[in-house]
């Protein structure tokens, strides 16, 4: 389930299918550029998508290229948003909404949990919800408040949704074509903080069949479940979204000290790749989940669980969670105090090192 | 900013015929039978509840009459028995919920042309504007766009949903009409508490929408009202609120007790004539229909609500199972694995 | 931090105050009345809360005797009721809103999480939120949709709340008073399917200061902390609201079979009362959660992780976790299949008992 | 069904003083200059962000004018900058927010009667609500009522909670005023596709709430609609609405780039004069003020906008213990033992 790609990702695929620099930004309009012309019942909009493109210009150019029915602003209202994508949705539309920051999304959490997570259940089936909902999340950008909330513990409670979370530019661009092509409602979360970074996207040669995504023709394989971004011996790293390129920071300093740090993107965070994390800890013996949300009732807590479930024989130390504060979201000064930092992963990877049974 | 927005003409205003003045009373007689019945069920444990439409039955059946099948969709709360029954649903299919078989019912929303039963209040409000305006994205000419028709309460009106539903439909001119049931009680609050300067109709005009207030208890008055606003959205020209003034004769539903907030005389006073019997008087005042007739109707409604109640009788719970296959289009490993242990688990039971 | 009161509350208590059977109705009714009696900043009001007593009754009788002013009927809003409690308390009241049921939190959500729970600490502490949160919570009743929700591991992840649900009658009387007694905001979530269960409830011999029942004395000892409700050395079964009655019959049938199980009622949601779980769990070495949330990032996971992070040495087996599934709460029909039933919490106990290291 | 709220007479309109015109020129100077300056800061990189109010100081200032904040309070959004200083909120304490220093600002609400900055956009309106409806449970007599002054913008307009407040304070016939600045734009959005039927004052007669529309350019005006409906909710006739047509003369935020969704040729049509070249005319043409007067002014303006930018650049973070400590009256076991951990790991660092 799970896919094994290394730091070295733009060898890997270079040989067979076209690669580009691109940042997430440009990941992700592309990808959406391309839904909107592959499937003419697919439709965007949001607060500020269509004229302005966004305010992180995900949506740059598409109200220009593909027309204003398709493309669209809307009311300031998110709950208006999400209810109307149930209605379009109805309708046999395929919304891909957006809230303009993960803070905004409360105002529709009625909708999204009563209405878009149970209409497919409530129908029996004859109700899909292909809805991709897109929530620029996550802090580290000294943003105002309720601009930097982490909502995935949230999200993955709700039965009937599925949530996921890209760490980089190429799996911004496939996991989005991914999300957006599916029948079921995807909480899209993307890592506003790692909008403007460059790294490699490997296009496929030809555009995939929507329906064999699932069954994992390249380059859409493992696109279902977590990723090792990095292999290791000593420690696993769990993360998702900008915490990924923080625990890669953090593996090349545990390098300088002799200690091999595996890095897993958990990428899906509804439903868990439970087998991969299994399998890395397996290995490892000894496990880190890292994420900013605060830490009480936090989806480390789940992540957690599910490797000391797996691998209970094995495991060193107790599972260590490297999270946000059971505080609101500081405001920019105290952002660096707030976030899981190098410093404070650093420690937790020396608590399971060092952990001996009493 | 004072001028108040009007409704276009209609296209087709013919009156209603005999026969439909008949159809009409028969599905009235069709709804009371089976809505007074359902509460007899749950006294006898049949259904563990039911929220009764009682005194609703020619709000419910004039604006259901006027639906077209082929193209309109409609977003009920958990009270529009009568609607349904109106546009032909599976009434067993339907009352299933009242059994707790499965939320939402077990008719086919789709072929009905009646979404699920909706239990949020004000839940579905926005569904039907992003249908609505579904329809216009789909470029169907003006004058052939589906409709959207959605029914929510006073009480509901107080919603921020509504709210944002009417604002959207609005900017959107998305071809939508609004129908509020005013029963003159959300639970055990009545409307001057609820509704801020007395009446819904009354705002659609800040939002530049058309509204009617209209005899919620004249099923014809309803009938041309919602026949009115269909022809206005249909014709691409937006939304129509149409708040039909009736009033809740029973409990909220099979669990409340009314005493303790409205007194007999109260519920007398002010529910005004029976919405049933009035019709039954006007068919006879006006020849439409003899004493044979009315009877007649009534005995097929008294046979309709025995057929489904024998349905309801012999409906057995759905298969677990389908708690899981039904939450995805595309199942996860993850609730595979619970589905499994659950299989197993039970299987001990 | 924990108190330990067996199933022989009553004798225990019985010597020094006033015992009376109540159901948890009643209980929560004559807190609220004493409460309005005793604190004339309170306010309590929701939905059919005046004139109805409430869709439960458990604000009956309280409009005729404390007046309209005190105790009244809001709109049909819920953001509405919640928006307006900030306000209130803003302006030195503290309000006791009712939301009719779980479900019907939702569209509230926005006001609680971005309000409620913050403007203590937006204004610096000087705009606390005295607010008490009353919400008809979980399932059992056969009700129709949104009607059986669970709440918990949503409210227990926002930094600012705190969150409790009482078992019995007693603690339903004594945490009601508490919670409204304190400075900050608390969501109070009434297990509604033992509403109507009878209990001792044992009353103060006098009434305590409000200021005295953090620091503990009785009958107000213990209240911030979970409590064990039976003792046992085999294994712990951890549960709150109506599953801890689940949990003691559990408790009964296994004694049958020599399994001697020890019941923990959480109670404090938020925070949890972690050193209560680790000395259970120190004792007994295994360990069952059981809730009626489903699974995947339900309260649960946290529970398990933080009895593993308090007894990764002496636990015999991972924490099990025996809940809802990830499925949206079912109609009426299918209620028991989806609860945790005495079969499945057995089950789950076997597992630990039977667990062998690979 | 038809006929307009209309607001009760005015206790106190005696006209304003030439000292008090002068006083609110002297407001609205500051607030330009240190509104513009602020902007000037998140360009030098003094703070990292900011949401001019550029062509609304006769709106803020007019209003916020109005406020007796012995009894009265705000509830503002983020842009309200123009209004505190009008009521004389720590104006260092105030920007701290735009430094990323505290989420709310560093003044104290308590004592500034206005309520900390507010991020979510309609987050606040059913705060005031409440604030407003403790007024009238606390007994004060009618006339002495305090009042709750809430603002929002057009794209605010469109939430539901805006719905909620407005029928809940017609309802309990709360001492509120429901202030919009109607300034044309959310974000990129203008009004005309934000605000179905065209303006927010009109929703208002739906609810059986009085309302006016004013031209929020002109200070005096704006002031005086506020102090008369300052004078109904203090009598006791509930609320008020307010709809201030102004314009957003800046981006909508320093992070904005306005010339993706409107032109200079659109902003210099729509913008119309600027409000306080337009007052300044007017105090000379009226002979209320002279060209020193203007001159000492903006002299003083400036003064006033380097202090406080000096206050802002002396401000030091906050410390990271304050994370911990304000989050609740009183704190938990689990939140100070997080405290513990942070204090030992960030001792290391
Ligand atoms: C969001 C939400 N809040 C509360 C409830 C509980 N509830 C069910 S029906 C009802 C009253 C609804 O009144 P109204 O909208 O007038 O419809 P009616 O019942 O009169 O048909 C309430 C409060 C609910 N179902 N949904
Ligand atoms: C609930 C919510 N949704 C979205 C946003 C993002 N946002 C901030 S300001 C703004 C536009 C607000 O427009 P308006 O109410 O007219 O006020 P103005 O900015 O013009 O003063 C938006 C969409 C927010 N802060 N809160
Ligand atoms: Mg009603
Ligand atoms: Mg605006």
């Amino acid at each position: 389930m799970s896919e094994t790609i290394t730091a070295t990702r733009e060898t890997t695929a270079a040989g067979e299918a076209p690669v580009q620099q691109l940042s997430m930004q440009q990941a992700l309009n592309r990808a959406l550029d391309e839904i909107l012309a592959a499937n003419p019942r697919t439709v965007v909009f949001g607060e500020d998508c269509g004229r302005l493109g966004g305010v992180f210009r995900i949506t740059d150019g598409l109200q220009a290229k593909h027309g204003e029915g398709r493309v669209f602003d809307t009311p300031l209202a998110e709950s208006g948003i999400l209810g109307m994508s149930v209605g379009l949705a109805m309708a046999g539309f395929h919304p891909i909404p957006e809230v303009q920051f993960d803070g905004f999304a409360y105002p529709a959490i009625n909708q999204i949990v009563c209405q878009i997570a149970r209409m497919n259940y409530r129908s029996r089936g004859t109700l899909p919800m292909p809805i991709t909902l897109r929530v620029p999340s996550f802090g580290g950008i000294r943003a105002p408040e309720h601009h930097g909330e982490s909502l995935e513990a949230l999200f993955a409670h709700v039965p009937g949704l599925k949530v996921v979370s890209p760490s980089d530019p190429h799996d911004a661009y496939h996991l989005l074509t991914y999300a957006a092509s599916r029948p079921d409602p995807v909480i899209f979360m993307e890592p506003k903080s790692r909008y403007w970074q460059k790294g490699p996207v490997t296009f496929a040669s030809e555009t995939p069949d929507a329906g064999t995504a699932y069954a994992g023709a390249a380059p859409w394989a493992g696109l279902t479940g977590a990723r090792v971004v990095r292999e290791g011996r000593h420690v696993t790293l769990v993360a998702w979204g900008a915490m990924v390129a923080r625990c890669l920071q953090v593996a090349e300093l545990a390098a300088e000290d002799g200690i091999d740090v595996e890095v897993l993107d958990l990428r899906w965070l509804k439903p868990i790749d439970a087998p991969a994390l299994v399998a890395s800890v397996g290995k490892t013996r000894r496990a880190v989940v890292v994420h900013e949300a605060p830490l009480t009732s936090g989806l480390g807590a789940e992540v957690a669980q599910l490797i000391t479930q797996g691998c209970f024989d094995t495991l060193k130390a107790p599972v260590e969670r490297v999270t946000g504060f059971d505080v609101p979201y500081p405001s920019g000064d105290l952002e660096d105090e707030y976030l899981p930092n190098i410093d404070r992963i650093l420690f937790g990877i020396q608590r399971v090192l060092e952990y001996r049974r009493g | 900013m004072d001028t108040k927005p009007t409704l276009a003409a209609v296209d087709d205003a013919a009156p209603l015929t005999q026969d439909e003045l008949r159809e009409l009373y028969s599905l009235m007689a069709a709804v009371r039978h089976l809505d007074t019945s359902a509460v007899a069920w749950q006294r006898q444990g049949i259904i563990p509840g039911y929220a009764p439409e009682l005194g609703q039955e020619a709000a419910q059946v004039g604006s259901g009459y006027a639906v077209d099948k082929a193209r309109d969709f409609v977003f009920p709360t958990y009270r529009e028995m009568g609607v349904a029954r109106a546009m032909g649903v599976d009434m067993v299919g339907y009352m299933s919920t009242h059994k707790a078989t499965w939320h939402g019912g077990l008719y086919k929303p789709l072929e009905s042309r009646f979404a699920p039963i909706q239990a949020v209040v004000a839940g579905s409000v926005l569904h039907a504007v992003g249908w609505a305006h579904g329809q216009t994205l789909a470029g169907l000419p003006a004058g052939h766009l589906g409709v959207a028709l959605t029914y929510f309460g006073d009480g509901a009106s107080s919603q921020g949903d509504v709210h944002e539903a009417m604002n959207f439909a609005a900017v959107m001119k998305a071809p939508v009409v609004f129908f509020i049931q005013n029963n003159g009680w959300a639970i055990s609050v009545p409307t001057e508490r609820q509704v801020a300067g007395g009446s819904v109709a009354t705002r659609a005009a800040g939002y530049g929408i058309p509204a009617v207030q209209v005899d919620g208890n004249d099923v014809v008055a309803v009938f041309e009202a919602t026949r009115n606003a269909f022809a206005h959205a249909r014709s691409g020209k937006g939304p129509v609120v149409i708040e039909a003034m009736t009033y809740r004769r029973g409990p909220h539903s099979t669990a409340d007790d009314p005493g303790r907030y409205r007194t007999l005389d109260d519920e007398r006073i002010d529910a005004g004539e029976d919405p049933l019997e009035r019709f039954r008087k006007r068919l006879l005042a006006d020849g439409v229909a003899d004493e044979a007739f009315i009877a007649a109707a009534h005995e097929a409604a008294t046979a309709e609500e025995e057929a489904i109640r024998a349905g309801i009788e012999a409906l057995g719970p759905r298969p677990g199972s389908e708690m899981f296959d039904l939450v995805f289009q595309e199942t996860t490993p993850a609730l595979e694995s619970q589905a499994a242990a659950w299989r197993e688990e039970s299987e001990h039971v």
